[in-house]
């Protein structure tokens, strides 16, 4: 009877979906594959669990083995391995060196018992998360398996407006705009460009006093350490004596390409005044 | 499924369906040779002294408050209503920046603020004026309310994450929408600065938020 | 107004709307000095049996369909995004030791928390900052929201599954982790970074290790 009406039938995933899907440990055929792995402790809980239903009388020596036997044999096969399961392995292989060697009194470092207590805390700590993920997904969730009132009462005397907005909404809106601001600070940047009114004024100001080839760098403004600047002014420049050229007021020169260009004031242009 | 578990489901039908249900519809959600017009009966008696009656509608039934509370009942009825772009956007400024003025609002969205934005997040109640600017004109400063707090489930406006940790978390998605002039002015420069730190120290520069209590 | 008719009201009130209500609002709207509390008691039992049940999350109030009922009820579902393990992992981490950073998690997950893991959680309005940890870079601490607990049908943070056997074991202590662990996670986002994880993925994707023991 657990059917879902046909609206959702078709678009929605099955209900069942929202399982967790958590590795099932128990196979004994368990075939390791890194692809699978959120990393080395993910690959030594898996181990853990194959290795004992209970998690808390775990041998840590005998995982560290295990896991250590595993990555020989992943090297022998000429794996890739990524570098966490060989610092992980590093580890472990010191972990069961301390282990083993009876430990120095005067020795800062903790003992060999207290870094596989540690361990196995860390394991126990994130396998109780994973179960508790699991029985929190299998409990009745609203919308699911159990439901709010379909449709608000229409009779209704006091009406508040409610605006739909998240903390998701809140947050999201605020990081682009934080984003925005670094570009509109950017789109001023044209402004300090040298236009093209800018040139022309110069070079008809200087034209006067320029009766020979002069070359074009000559009629720039003053240089500046603002490259783009420079480089702006030599282009709207070089436009600019077009221009006075078209008018009939400049006269060019250029011996082949990429050589300086040379300009001049019109030769039958009579002087002013 | 005995008749008080059938009875169960058919109240549970009721109350989580959007629309009345028709005696067919209903038919076609309970169990095979159930009784509906008997449970329905049934059931709107059992409803007959409560607050909530179960009403029928020519050939739809439908669970309805009781007409006689209707004068003490200020029901909640909810008005959805969805908050412009703009809105938004001034309510994230005012949380984080608070106090706030609106030129200062503005100054940060680079664009001018409409009156009526202002106005939606007032009868939102999420916004309240905070004092003046010791400024020419003494403007208003802005800063958000309890009821804003309470919506979002936030316990002070000190927890709101900043820059770095929404980053962190996937909400700032790195945009390369650079002009074409300022990626000249990178090469002019031969890349003194690195593009991407000089975006990101930008950013992290202003990332203090405002807290004043 | 009798107890008799306050109930109805207090009835008509939670049965009407599709929002929960705190027990502010109910106070609110309310006749003064009215006993919501022992009401909302008294009415929650008398529903304890029924298709439709008064249930408490967090501050908030609202009738819920009995979960029992859930196999058999044909109502329009909500069509749910499948979260990841990954995500679910937080989650729960999220939920069980609130309130927590995002360092704290990944310490306990001995990975680091790819982005967009808590946007996916803050986007379904089931976590929200909390506050900030005494650290350097004083860090945003996460916990549940009530939306959270109405989800899961519980009444709050104590009554998730387990939580009691969990503390007694001290599996939700803080406790100094590995060093080793922290340097894995680091290494780890490196490699997120570097985005050389997801081209490793590729490579070893055919070959699998059989392990035995």
């Amino acid at each position: 009877m657990a059917e879902h009406s046909t609206s959702d039938g078709e678009t929605g995933e099955p209900f069942e979906a929202t399982r967790p899907d958590y590795r099932a440990a128990q196979d004994d055929s368990l075939v390791l594959d890194l692809d699978g792995f959120e990393g080395p402790i993910d690959v030594l809980l898996t181990l853990a669990r194959k290795h004992k239903v209970d998690i808390t009388k775990i041998s840590i020596l005998a995982l560290a083995n295990q896991y250590l036997d595993f990555i020989a044999r992943a090297r022998g096969l000429r794996l890739e391995i990524a570098a966490d399961y060989l610092v992980m392995a590093a580890w472990l292989a010191y972990l069961k060196s301390r282990l083993l060697l009876p430990s120095s009194d005067d020795d800062d470092e903790p003992t060999g018992a207290e870094l596989a207590a540690r361990l196995a805390f860390q394991l126990q700590r994130l396998e109780s998360m994973r179960e508790a993920a699991g029985k929190l997904m299998r409990r009745a969730q609203l919308g699911q398996d159990f439901f709010a009132r379909g449709k608000p009462d229409p009779v209704a005397v006091d009406t508040t407006t409610v605006f739909n907005a998240t903390l998701y909404d809140l947050l999201s809106v605020y990081g682009t705009i934080r984003q925005r601001q670094q570009s509109s600070v950017l789109h001023i940047e044209p402004l300090t460009l040298y236009s093209m009114d800018e040139a022309l004024a110069r070079l008809n100001s200087l034209l006067g006093k320029t009766p020979d080839w002069t070359v074009l760098e000559k009629f720039l403004p003053a240089a500046t350490s603002d490259t783009l600047l420079m480089r702006s002014a030599i282009a709207t420049t070089f436009a600019a004596s077009l221009e006075l050229t078209r008018q009939g007021k400049l006269q060019i020169s250029q011996s082949g390409t990429f050589a300086p260009i040379y300009l001049r004031r019109h030769q039958d242009e009579p002087r002013d005044g | 499924m005995d008749r008080f578990e059938l009875m169960r489901l058919l109240e549970a039908l009721l109350f989580g369906a959007t629309e009345p249900f028709s005696e067919r519809e209903l038919t076609q959600r309970m169990p095979d040779d159930t009784d509906i017009v008997g449970l329905l009966a049934e059931l709107r008696e059992q409803y007959a002294n409560r607050g909530v009656h179960l009403v029928q509608f020519g050939t739809r039934w439908a669970f309805r408050t009781a007409p006689d509370l209707g004068p003490h009942l200020r029901l909640k009825r909810v008005v959805r209503r969805k908050l412009s772009r703009a809105a938004l956007e001034v309510l994230a400024i005012i949380a984080y920046h608070q106090p706030v003025t609106r030129a200062e609002i503005e100054e940060i969205r680079a664009v001018a603020t409409s009156r009526g934005t202002l106005d939606i997040l007032l009868e939102a109640s999420w916004i309240r004026p905070r004092g003046r600017r010791r400024l020419p004109g003494r403007p208003v400063t802005w800063g958000v309310t309890e009821a804003f707090l309470d919506h979002f489930g936030l316990e002070s406006v000190g927890s709101l994450p900043g820059i770095e940790e929404l980053k962190a978390a996937g909400l700032l998605e790195h945009r390369p929408g650079l002009g074409i002039l300022s990626a000249l002015r990178d090469r002019a420069e031969d890349g003194e600065q690195g593009e991407s730190g000089e975006l990101y120290d930008a950013v992290e520069s202003d990332t203090a938020i405002a807290l004043e209590e």
